[in-house]
Formats: C-alpha cells, structure tokens, sequence
C-alpha cells in the first residue's frame, strides 16, 4: 500500500501535530507515504472564492505532480485541501473553460493532468483501504473508558461525500470504536467549527464554536476527536474568550490519528499532544496483552 | 406490386387540419396543402380547421364518393391518439380504412418547434413521405379475438377491493390477488379518514367481508403473481400462492392456536402495526382480517425454523387440524382477459433525512406510526403516548417528509397536508398538547378539504411555513433542555426559528414500491420517471395503459386519497367490463406473412419470434407465420435474408418510399 | 464551400411503443427542440432493417436515429435486443465505408422520457451539425461526373466514328 | 435467312467468365451452329472497328462480363449497347461490380500506390505509374483513364437482362442463350435465375437446426468443416441466405460457404445488409459487450457481406474517399 501524500500549509505550521501523528501511525500499519516533491498551496479558501480558474491552477499543479509521480491515489488530511483539490477534479471534468485555462498553466510549466490521481483522505484510506481489522491488530493499548466525541466539520462530507453519508457520517466513530474507545453520540458531527469566522466575526463564529463543545461536554465526552486542522484550532485556542462569553465549556480536542497513536502505544509527545491548549488528560497506562 | 389496386388510377385526398390554433399557429397549413396539391397522384388536397370534428371527417368522405379517391392522408395530431378516428371516416366513406395514411404534424412538429418556416418545412416533408407512402397500401380485414371474461385484479388495498367488487357484482368472474396474508392495504391501519373523520375500518370492513363472501370473487390473499404470458382477452396469469401452514379452508379463525403457541408473549415485530407492538410466530395480521384465517411466519416458527417445538398449537386446533406444517409453495395457471392493478404504494423511509432524526430520537414518529397509536384498536390502545408512556406536551409535525424534495422525491404526495391535519385534531382531541405544523405549502383542494383547514386553524393548530432544517436535541435555551428542537426557517416570519417539542411526527410522503420495476416488466408496462405505472394518456386515458387489457387503479398510478383511488377503481373496472362486455377486440393487421413461393427455407428467421409463431413446414420445407400468434414487432421482416417476409401496414416498400418522402423535401 | 443555409437532415426510426410515444409526450409537454428530425413510426425497433438505415443515408440523410424500448422492457419481449446486435455491426461496417459513427445513434427512450427525446436530438442535432453535410446524392453524383463527362465526350465524337452509310452502288 | 449476331466481351474481369461460356463444351457448337459470333476478343480476331462498322441494332445480343473501371471499357460498353438489341451483364462483375469493386474501399491514389510502389513484389524504384498519354520517341501514346469508382453495367448503360455468377453456370448460360433465340424473355431487367435463395436448392439445408443462434463465428481456414451440415450451423459465414439461387450450389457442394456471388433476390435492395441484419439478430448473447465479441469474430464486414456487391450496394463505395476530378481521357 503506497501513497503520494500532500500535507498542505496547516499540516506544517500550526496543524502540525497532525502530521506528527499520521505519518508513524502509517508507518506502524505498513502504509508507505511519500511527500510530493515541490508542492505548493492547494489553492484554498480566499482563493477559490475569487477566481476559480485561477485556484484551479494552484490546484491543477499538485496533482499533476502527483500523477507525474507514480499512479498512488493522494492522500491529503487537510480538509480544505481535500475539498479543494477535489473540487478542482470536478471542475475540471464538468466546466470547459476552466478546463482549458488550467491545462493551458500546466502546459507552460511543462506538466499535464489527465484526472487519474485521486484525491484521499486518510480516514477513507485508513477504514476502506487498511481496514479495521488491521487497525485493530496494532492496538496495544485500547483507549478503553475514553468518551469520544467524533467531530467531521463541513469539508470532508459536503458537498462531495464521496467516502461517507454527508448528514451522519461513521467512518471515524467506527475507527474510533476499533481502538476501544466509547464514541459518545454527537449529532453536531458535521455543523460547522465557525470556520474563518471566529478571526472576522468572533461572536458569530465563537458562538458556533462553544456550541459544538459545550454538547461535547453535555453528553460526557472526554475528548472530541476532529479530522481537521482549522476544526482542531478553533475548537482548541478559543477558549478564554469562550469562558468569558458564555462560561466554560473545556474539553481539549485531538486529531484522530493522535488518538491511534495513543491506542497503538506510541508516546504522547511523539504524536504532538504536547501542542494543544486544552490537553488531554493521561491515559491509563492498561496495555492489552498482546 | 399494383399500387393502385383494381381502380388503376392513384386518386390521393390530402387534408391538413389547423388544429385550431394548435397547428395553425406553427404550420402553415394552406403552404403544405398547395405543395402536396402539386405531387403526382394527388387529386384533392385541404387545409380544415378541425379534421378531426364531424364535419372534417364529413369532408372525406364526400370527397371519396365525389373525386373518387382511393387514398387518403390526413396530417394533424399524433395517430395513437386519431387514427382509429380517421379510419372509420375512410370506411364510412366507402373505402378500406387501410388506404389511409397519418401525418404527426402536432405532437412531432407544431407543438415542438417554433420557427415557423422550418416547422411547415418540417411538414412538407412529413406529408410528401405519407403522400409516397399511402400508394403502396393495400385493402387489410382487423381480425377479432375474443376476450376471456375473467378478470384478474392485483392488489387488495381499498383500490382493488372496490374494483373486484365492481366487476363482481356485474356478474363477471374476478381473482383478486393479494401479497399479504389479508386484504385491507394501508387504510385497514387508519383510524378515521379525512376530512369527514369517520371510522377508516368501519367503512371498509364491510368491503372486505363482501369480498370473502362473493360468489363471483376468488381471493388469494399471501399470493402473488410470478408470471404473465399473452395478450388483452386472453392472458395466462401463474400465481404464486406462498405456504401460510394454515389450510384455509379448515381454519375458523377461532386463534385457539396464537393462544397456545409456545411462545407465551409476541416477541417479533408486528407489520400492521408498524412494529409498534409485537406478535407471535403464528398470528393473525389484526382482528378484522380477510380471511379470517391465521397464518404461520416460517421465519419465527420454531417447529418451521428447527423442527424441534412442542407444537401447543397443533393440540389447540385439536381435530380442525386446519394447521399443516408441510403445506409446500404452489403455483396456480389461471386464464383471464383483462387485468387491474391495484398495487398501491411504500412510505418513504424517513431514514433517508438523517437531519430529521428518524430512527435517531425514539419520539420522531412517522404519520403511520401516530395513526396507529391513536386507533383504539392499536398498541397502545389509542393513547398518544411518548416512548416513555408519558403524553407529549407540544408535538410539531413536519410536512413534505420525501416530497417536493430535489434530494429525495420531487412529487407531492397529495395527502399528507390532510392526513397531518387530521392526526393534529386527533393529537388536539386526544392530550392538551400543543400542535405546530411546519409546512411548505398547504394543499387541501379535495372536497371539503379548505373547510378541515380551516377547522384545523380554528382548533388552534399553529402553523409555520418553511422547510424544517433538522431536528435536534442540543439545546440553547433552558426551556429547550430535554426536548427535541426544531430548526427552521419560518418564511413567514422572516427569521429562523429554534421551535421545542415532545414529540415530531413527520408526514412522509408516498413512493412507488421497491419492487415496481419488476411488476412493471411483469406486466409489460411503463413507468414515469418517479416510477409511478404510466397510464396510456394522462388526461384521456387515466386507468388505461400501453399494454391492452392491462389497467391500473388507486396509488401505483400516484399518490391520490381514498376518493380518488376508488373513482380510479371503479373506471379501471368499467373499463374492463366494456371489453368483456363487447366481447372481442379487433387486432391491427399489421401481422408478418411469408410469401411461400419465395421462401428459401433458411430458418434464419424462426428463433426471432419470442412468440412461436413462425413454424417451419418440413414437407414444403418453408416458414410460414401464424397470423393469430404474431405481434406484428417486424422483426423477422427486418431479418428475412432473402427479402420474402412482409408486414402489412409496414412493408419494405411502405418504408422505403417514407424515407425517401421525407428526404424528398429540404 | 460549406453551404450557409444547410441544415442537418436526420431520419428517426421510432418504435412505436416507447420512443414515438415519448416523442408524442414531448409535444404534449410542449418542449422545444429542434427541426431537423423527420421521424417514422414502426411497431418496433427490431423492424429496422439495416437497409432503411443505408437508404437513408444513400437519400441524403445526413444521420439516422433509431429508438426503442429500454431493454428488458421491449414491448415484444425482445425485439431490441436485436436491434442493438444489428447496429453493433451496422456501425462498423458504416465505419469501414467512411460514415463518422456519431451519424448514426441508438437510443432507448422509454414513453415516459419526453425530456429525453429532446436532448437525444438536440445533442444529435449538433453532432452532426459539427460534422457537416453527408450528402451522399451529391457525392454519388460527384463520383459520377468522371462517367457522364465521358459519355458527353463519346457522343460528340460519335458521328465521326460512326461508319459512312453502307451506299449500295448499282 | 442469315443468322442471328452475337457479341462477347471482356471488361474488369478475370476470365473465369470467359471460361464459363467455354465451358459449355459441345454445348457450344449449338450455340456456333445457331448464331454468327462477331466479337469474342478471348477467342477470335474481330476488332472494334469491326463492330463500329455495323449498324446500330444489328447485334441481337451482347453478352458483356466484368466491372467497369476504365474509360475505354466504358466506350466498349456504349459502343456495344448502341449495336446491340440486348445487352446482356453476364457474371457477377458486370452485374454487381463483383470482385474488382471491392476496389471501392480506396482511393485510386491509394491502389496505384500500392501496386506500383509499395506491393511488396514490386520493383519500381522510378516510381513509374501508367500514364494516360505519353510522347515516346516522338511518337503520342495512350491509355485508358482507371476511373475512380469502379462500377457495374448497369451504373454506365442500360442493361437489358443480368445472368448472375462468380462465373455464371452452364446451365444458366444455356438457358439465357436458348431464351433469347426463341424470344422467350421475362420482363426487362430481369435477373436470369430463380428468385430464391439459395437454401432452397443446398444439400445441406435439412440439417440446418430451427433455433440455430451464433455464439461463435469462425472462418473456413480457421475450422475443419464438416462436409454435410449447415455452415451456419458450424459457426461459419454462409451468405446462402440472403443469395439468389440457381447456382446449383456448386460450393456448398463442394464443401466451401455460399460468399453471394449471384447477388441479392429481387425483393432485396442490399444483400449485405440483409445477411448482417439476419446473422446479427440471431447472435445468442443478450449482453450488449458478448455479443460484440461474438461479432468480431466477422472482422471484415464489407468484405464478407459486400464481396461481390459493393459496386452495387446502397452505398456504393466508401463515401469519404476523395473525389478526383475527372480529366479527358
């Protein structure tokens, strides 16, 4: 199992906990990763929302190095690039005009992108291409009596949910049952975080925000695991101005790939746990006999 | 071939009929008529207001005894709609209603297009390839088949219930078919029916017991049909008729042996109750069943299942011994001449909208779920109770749950605006619960219908317009802690509203069977896209289909209410009768010959006809078609390498010089 | 020089069953498209003999469009499985004769598919639009003017090669 | 009285058709005894400044074989219809273009390229082509012009009756011969044989099963074939079908299909599309991706259906090939 894999700007600045997580996590499962050589932005959010074409291109240029680079699908845990490097393949395939403007830019860069790469998350990668079953080999550790909250955000689901249900997905509660960890029911699974709002319009964002841990806390989570770099920030860094707003709602928030790090016995500074702002409590240190 | 038959001289009579409007305003039809006027063989040519009017057909057939014609073609509407029409006119006018040719200058060219120049360019050619064409006709006899007077109806909710009933006590013989162990379909689960509020089952019950007890009815109820082979007047139907380990004709009904089952209390889902309570392996679907026969679910039944079991039940039903656990599958040949179906309609599964929480919160509900809590005869005994026994204090129901929905049905379903507003009344009547209903658009235009509206406002039902977002339980607001929310966008109001209940019924819509694809094959029918049976004219033929003798009645044509269902029943039936009634039906001679001289004797084409109706003579070693059994497809026309199968109405010639008409003119 | 004023001519074989009574159903919904088709009515597209679809275009079709049942839902059980059998053949030979495949299109539209009727011969419409005229009656007549060239040329040399009267002299 | 006239000739043909009419043995001196041969280039020393000679109708019957694909055998053509009462296509070339129309696949470029350049016994490094006038040593020289369509008699004159064959039979030939001294003709244009397909008249049609469906199509090299059953029913393209009788089905007979040399019956308008419409419909498999497989087991369509029609078929020749503007001769 071989992946080119495109970790984006978050996954090297401040989500970078996320990366520092998923790599060994793939590495103990087997899955070979290799980083696209001289990628660049993915094209995303005030881009895209300007000039399409030209986000396209930004875009355009990543997968056709991922392609350039051997026939794996690419992986891209960030859920912006996600969306946006698959919503650049959709364009691509349904709007001619943009269609010619991006082939026209790579061709000057002397590159070209047929629409074979495909784009991954590494949770669809890791339910539907390693399996639980293996997933469930490597845990050492099982997060056994830790209350998750299992939190998708927006990007992954909508408007393309092409590995699961768009209004209740169960990609990650099943994952997250796999490493014996009790997956609390969340419906807010997929409302939004508060997105960029929560820098520009706090108290509309914020709001959104405390929401989403305060029915995190309210149906006894210890934990919300999220999937996403701008999810994991907001849900994490804000919580003073939440306190004086509206009253705690404390509950520190990890990626997914951290907590199997943790159920597959890996240290927590190894996985970057040491970054949040709300950390996590210990863990029992209960090893599975194995 | 002599084109022209005994009369030697081709003498064509061409009319072109505005339509009204309808053609006239695209086509202009006096320009067709002066270019046709000029094509040989042509000696009248017209443009009519209204051909197919008594005075149009009129004009034919003073023409045919004034200008002696001997063809006729008339360009108007589409000929599945007024050929039969013009042939008679052609006949009455004393000519052979085959030397007639149609023009669909209507739905093919006039409605379609709007530039005027290419659409009379359109039917120029039209006409010119009908002009060529109609010379090759020759003088054809219809043939009469007679038709079986049985019927068949499938389906045994109230449409086929009244449709049985109907043709029965016409005194024609019927077999009612039905899936399920009794008859009823979804009405027999009402409670009361809008917008008069009687009794659903008190109406409908004595419908059912006149089906069990009419002479001329055989009901086959937990039967279904698994094959269908002919054609309108003569159809051989196999019916499946699914073990139920009762004999039916021993059983009384007493329900001795549910009593004694082993099982002390139900302990699996009870289909007519929405799987609001539960039943025994043996059971008998509810208390007004036909028949009144029980049934045992192999599924459930340990002495089925393992062959290990006391059998209580075998000693309760003592020396009946009605209960036979060797009872096998049967499939039963039965001939009739026309068919209903009646086979009604699914619920959406409110599962599909996981935003609404189906499936999710125990006190979402679907409007059947309601229904049965609020019969008397229901599980809980007809108290609107909320999972925990307690009665809700405020109930919302969502309306458009899989209707008038991009994602998931486009159709309204017709009755849930009614069918809500009546359960809100019954919710009003039966608790102090407060009723809001979220609705898109109120529809309420049957009869009496604005007026249970009105009574709903009246009563003091809210209501709120707008597409309910979710449904949730994360709340906000103290008052919303332990309730379920409602989030919505009131369109009235202007702003989106967070609205807590107790309880949310959703009013889900109707949706053709899983299924429907198959008995649609089965039956050799159409579908509309939504997958609803397609009746043959949507306005002209509501009950009738493209497969003669084939009728359909009640929701599996689309959602209508119990009123609608039963007038479609009733005309399904009529329509039936009027065929047996007349007793034959004329086939369209466009049947396939061989012409024996020149048959080789190839046999290329004697595996084409999934009719058997080309044999091969091995004495004069020729193929020759049976007229009776063919079609008419023209398949084996197209395949005869040698060129020596005709179809009459079709004949190579026919077509060839189609072709050439309507590339004859730019 | 491509004629300005052309427009594609498309004949359609329409069964009667489905696709001429979506085509009905389009004209009662009162969709628009476009002109060029001309449709003819059989019981069934397994009436289309590969003949019709050659005549056609010999007569100055510019592309042919035969219509039928969904399969599985043949109103004859299965005359269209002939169908697609014949034109799976019928295009490669029209392919090996020099006739772009997009001229020729098999379509199942069912009754209840008048929207489809429209899209199948706007699309169709375009296509061959794009491709420009077939014209096979020109060509024929192209290819032809090597012969009636020559036979003119024959005929004006015909008095000179005609031999002298035989004159019997007494 | 003198003796009715009676013309042979050759145009794009092979000489089987010649042959043919050989090979009607003693049978011919019937034919010699009951008419005066004036043309018959195969076998005799007349010159067409003979036949120009004679006045026009003086010919009773010409029977002319071969396609026609130069200009002067469309000069012979005419000349040979204005001197004759009947004339006559005689074989399959004249009367369907036959062989030498399956030429109509390319382009006249195309073929002289490949016959005077690439065919690989040729040696030509000059690139010489036949030219249709050229000045050799002072003196003019001239050939006929190779048109590019190759056609059939009827596509250049008008042709009074057709006698079908890849070569016509005695039989048939006699028959024609005796019919046309006792003015005992069909009507005009007729085809001289049964109008029935071949079936009627093969050995092997008893044993041709009634729900015969191909799952399978395999060529004569590629099978030993079976010398009494049905070839369609050995999986093997028998144009029979969809071919006019009267061939005594000679190669049935002798163990080889029916490719259609005597052409369509006269109900027909296209014999390839009628046997590809025929053998297509009756493919056994019901899945669209199976039955094309099945079908690519016929990897020449044109060539088997069209293998001595073409010039005569709907669409005559492949439609795309330039078209060269004609040059006088």
């Amino acid at each position: 199992m071989k992946y080119s894999y495109f970790p984006g700007c978050s996954l090297k600045g401040l989500g970078r906990s996320y990366e520092e997580s998923l790599l060994p996590v793939m590495k103990q499962l087997g899955v070979e990763i290799a980083e696209l050589e001289d990628w660049n932005c993915c094209g995303a959010t005030a881009y895209m929302s300007v000039d399409e074409a030209k986000a396209g291109v930004l875009a355009a240029r990543n997968l056709a190095i991922a392609e350039k680079s051997g026939p794996h699908d690419l992986l891209t845990p960030c859920s912006a690039c996600y969306l946006v490097l698959n919503k650049t393949k959709h364009n691509l395939e349904d709007f001619p005009d943009i269609r010619d403007t991006v082939h026209n830019a790579l061709r000057r860069g002397h590159l070209t992108y047929s629409g074979n790469t495909k784009v991954r998350h590494p949770l669809d990668v890791l339910v539907h291409d390693v399996g639980l079953e293996a997933i469930k080999q490597k845990v050492v550790r099982p997060l056994k009596g830790l209350k998750v909250a299992p939190y998708y955000g927006c990007q992954v689901v909508r408007p393309y949910s092409t590995f699961d249900d768009a209004w209740n997905p169960t990609t990650m509660d099943r994952l997250l049952a796999a490493l014996g960890a009790e997956v609390v029911h969340y419906p807010l699974k997929t409302k939004c975080c508060g997105g960029s709002l929560t820098g520009t319009v706090p108290e509309a964002g914020l709001r959104l925000t405390y929401i989403l841990l305060k029915e995190a806390v309210r149906r006894g989570a210890d934990v919300i695991a999220t999937i996403c770099p701008l999810c994991q920030f907001n849900l994490d860094a804000y919580h003073d101005q939440i306190d004086r707003r509206w009253g705690p709602a404390r509950i520190p928030t990890v990626y997914f790939t951290q907590l199997m790090g943790l159920a597959f016995g890996l240290p927590a500074r190894q996985l970057g746990l040491q970054r949040n702002f709300i950390p996590m409590k210990a863990l029992g240190t209960e090893r599975a006999t194995v | 071939m002599n084109a022209n038959g005994k009369n030697g001289e081709l003498r064509i009579g061409f009319y072109i009929c505005h339509c009204g409007h309808n053609i006239a305003g695209v086509v202009d039809c006096p320009a067709v008529a002066e270019y046709v006027a000029k094509l040989p063989g042509v000696a009248v040519s017209r443009d009519y207001k209204y051909m197919c009017s008594d005075p149009g057909q009129e004009l034919i057939q003073q023409d045919i005894r004034e200008h002696k014609l001997n063809r006729v073609v008339v360009a108007s509407c589409s000929p599945l709609l007024h050929e039969a029409t013009f042939r008679k006119a052609v006949a009455a006018g004393g000519l052979n209603p085959f030397f007639f040719q149609m023009v669909n200058i209507r739905e093919h060219d006039s409605w379609v297009h709007t530039d005027r120049a290419a659409a009379t360019t359109k039917a120029k050619a039209l006409a010119h390839a009908a002009v060529r064409r109609v010379r090759f006709h020759k003088a054809l006899e219809t043939t009469r088949v007679p038709i079986h007077p049985d019927v068949l109806v499938v389906g045994g909710g109230i449409s086929g219930i009244h449709a049985a009933i109907t043709i029965a006590n016409a005194g024609k013989k019927v077999f009612l078919v039905e899936r399920d162990p009794s008859i009823g379909g979804h009405m027999a689960k009402f409670d009361k029916t809008f917008p008069t509020l009687d009794c659903a089952a008190c109406i409908l019950t004595p419908k059912m017991s006149a089906v069990r007890s009419h002479e001329n009815i055989t009901l086959w109820t937990y039967s279904e049909v698994v094959k269908v082979e002919g054609y309108v007047g003569n159809y051989t139907v196999t019916v499946k008729r699914k073990p139920r380990y009762v004999n039916e004709d021993l059983c009384v009904g007493c329900q001795e042996c549910i009593k004694a089952c082993v099982y002390k209390e139900g302990k699996f889902p009870d289909e007519f109750n929405v799987g609001l309570s539960k039943r025994k392996p043996v059971y008998i679907p509810f208390p007004q069943a036909v028949p009144q026969v029980v049934v045992i679910d192999p599924h459930y039944c340990l002495q089925l299942k393992t062959g290990k079991c006391k059998k209580t039940c075998l000693e309760a039903c003592a020396d009946r011994q009605a209960i036979d656990f060797t009872q096998k599958e049967e499939l039963v040949e039965i001939k009739v001449g026309n068919i209903i179906l009646a086979t009604g309609f699914k619920l959406f599964d409110a599962k599909r909208i996981p935003q609404y929480g189906y499936g999710l919160y125990p006190n979402v509900v679907t409007s059947i779920e309601l229904e049965r809590l609020v019969t008397s005869s229901g599980p809980t005994s007809g108290e609107i109770v909320l999972r925990d026994g307690k009665p809700p204090k405020s109930v919302g129901f969502i309306l458009c749950v899989g209707s008038r929905d991009m994602k998931t049905n486009r159709w309204c379903s017709r009755t849930c605006c009614m069918h809500s507003m009546k359960l809100a009344q019954l919710v009003r009547e039966h608790t102090d619960a407060d009723v809001t209903v979220f609705y898109l658009d109120i529809r309420a235009p049957g009869k009496g219908c604005e007026e249970f509206y009105d009574k709903s406002l009246r009563d003091g039902i809210q209501f709120v317009r707008g597409r309910v977002a979710e449904v949730t339980d994360w709340a906000l607001a103290p008052e919303e802690e332990g309730k379920l929310v409602i989030r919505v966008e009131d369109t009235l109001a202007g702003f989106v509203r967070r609205i807590p209940v107790d309880m949310i019924v959703l009013a889900v819509g109707m949706e053709p069977h899983a299924d429907a694809q198959d008995v649609r094959r089965l039956f050799n029918l159409s579908c509309g896209s939504e997958g609803w049976f397609l009746e043959k004219h949507p306005k002209l033929a509501p009950v009738s289909t493209f497969t003669d003798g084939v009728f359909i009645a009640g929701c599996c044509q689309g959602p209508k209410d119990i009123p609608d269902s039963i007038a479609q029943a009733g005309a399904a039936a009529a329509e039936a009768m009027a065929l047996i009634d007349k007793g034959y039906i004329e086939q369209e001679p466009n049947t396939a010959y061989i012409l024996e001289q020149d048959c080789s004797g190839c046999k290329s084409c004697l595996p084409l006809c999934p009719f058997t109706a080309i044999t091969f003579d091995e004495a004069k070693q020729k193929a020759s078609i049976n007229a009776a059994l063919c079609k008419g497809c023209g398949t084996c026309v197209a395949a005869c390498p040698s060129g020596s199968i005709h179809q009459n109405l079709f004949e190579d010639e026919e077509i060839f010089s189609e072709i050439d008409g309507v590339l004859s003119y730019a | 020089m491509p004629d300005p004023n052309w427009q594609p001519r498309i004949v359609a074989f329409f069964c009667n069953w489905c696709t001429y009574t979506a085509a009905d159903l389009a004209g009662v919904s009162r969709l628009k498209y476009a002109p060029n088709v001309r449709v003819i009515r059989l019981m069934c597209s397994g009436r289309v003999d590969p003949q019709f679809v050659l005549e056609a275009l010999a007569r100055g079709a510019d592309g042919v469009l035969i219509g039928g049942c969904h399969i599985g839902d043949c109103h004859y059980v299965e005359g269209n499985y002939k169908t697609v059998r014949r034109f799976e053949m019928l295009k490669r030979l029209l392919a090996d004769l020099g006739i772009e495949e997009q001229r020729v299109r098999l379509e199942w539209i069912s009754a209840s598919e008048g929207d489809r009727v429209k899209t199948v011969i706007n699309e169709m419409v375009e296509q061959v639009r794009a491709l420009g005229p077939l014209n096979l009656p020109n060509r024929f007549a192209d290819w032809d003017r090597e012969v009636s060239e020559w036979e003119a040329h024959l005929q004006t040399e015909e008095p000179s090669a005609r031999p002298e009267p035989e004159v019997t002299h007494a | 009285m003198p003796k009715p006239k009676i013309a042979l000739y050759w145009c794009a043909s092979c000489g089987g058709c010649e042959e043919a009419v050989v090979d009607l043995a003693e049978g011919i001196l019937g034919v010699v005894e009951a008419v005066d041969i004036v043309l018959w280039p195969v076998a005799m020393d007349f010159k067409k400044k003979d036949i120009e000679a004679m006045a026009d109708q003086s010919i009773v019957a010409t029977l002319l074989n071969g396609a026609i694909r130069t200009s002067e055998q469309e000069a012979m053509a005419h000349l040979l219809r204005r001197k004759s009462q009947f004339l006559i296509a005689y074989g399959a070339c004249a009367h369907l273009g036959g062989i030498p129309s399956l030429a109509n696949q390319f382009s006249r470029e195309q073929m002289l390229k490949y016959v005077y350049e690439d065919a690989p016994t040729m040696v030509n490094e000059a690139k010489t082509r036949p030219q249709v006038s050229c000045q050799n040593n002072g003196h003019a020289m001239t050939l006929p012009q190779l048109r590019q369509v190759v056609r059939s008699l009827d596509q250049v004159v008008e042709v009074d009756y057709y006698i079908p064959g890849c070569p016509p039979t005695s039989k048939l030939t006699q028959a024609a011969i005796s019919a046309l001294l006792a003015g005992k003709l069909p009507p005009k244009g007729s085809v001289l044989a049964p109008d029935i397909a071949l079936c009627d008249q093969c050995s092997r049609k008893g044993s041709k099963p009634a729900n015969l469906s191909f799952s399978q199509f395999k060529r004569p090299h590629q099978t030993l074939l079976d010398p009494e059953l049905c070839f369609l029913a050995q999986g093997v393209v028998c144009m029979g079908p969809a071919t006019r009788g009267g061939c005594e089905a000679l190669c049935t007979g002798g163990n080889m299909p029916c490719t259609g040399c005597f052409g369509p019956t006269s109900r027909v308008r296209d014999q390839g599309a009628k046997m590809l419409s025929s053998l297509c419909a009756n493919v056994a498999s019901k899945d669209e991706k199976e039955a094309s497989a099945i079908l690519s087991g016929i990897p020449d369509p044109v060539g088997t259906f069209y293998r001595y029609g073409l010039a005569k078929s709907l669409l005559r020749r492949k439609v795309d090939l330039p078209v060269e503007t004609p040059e006088t001769p």
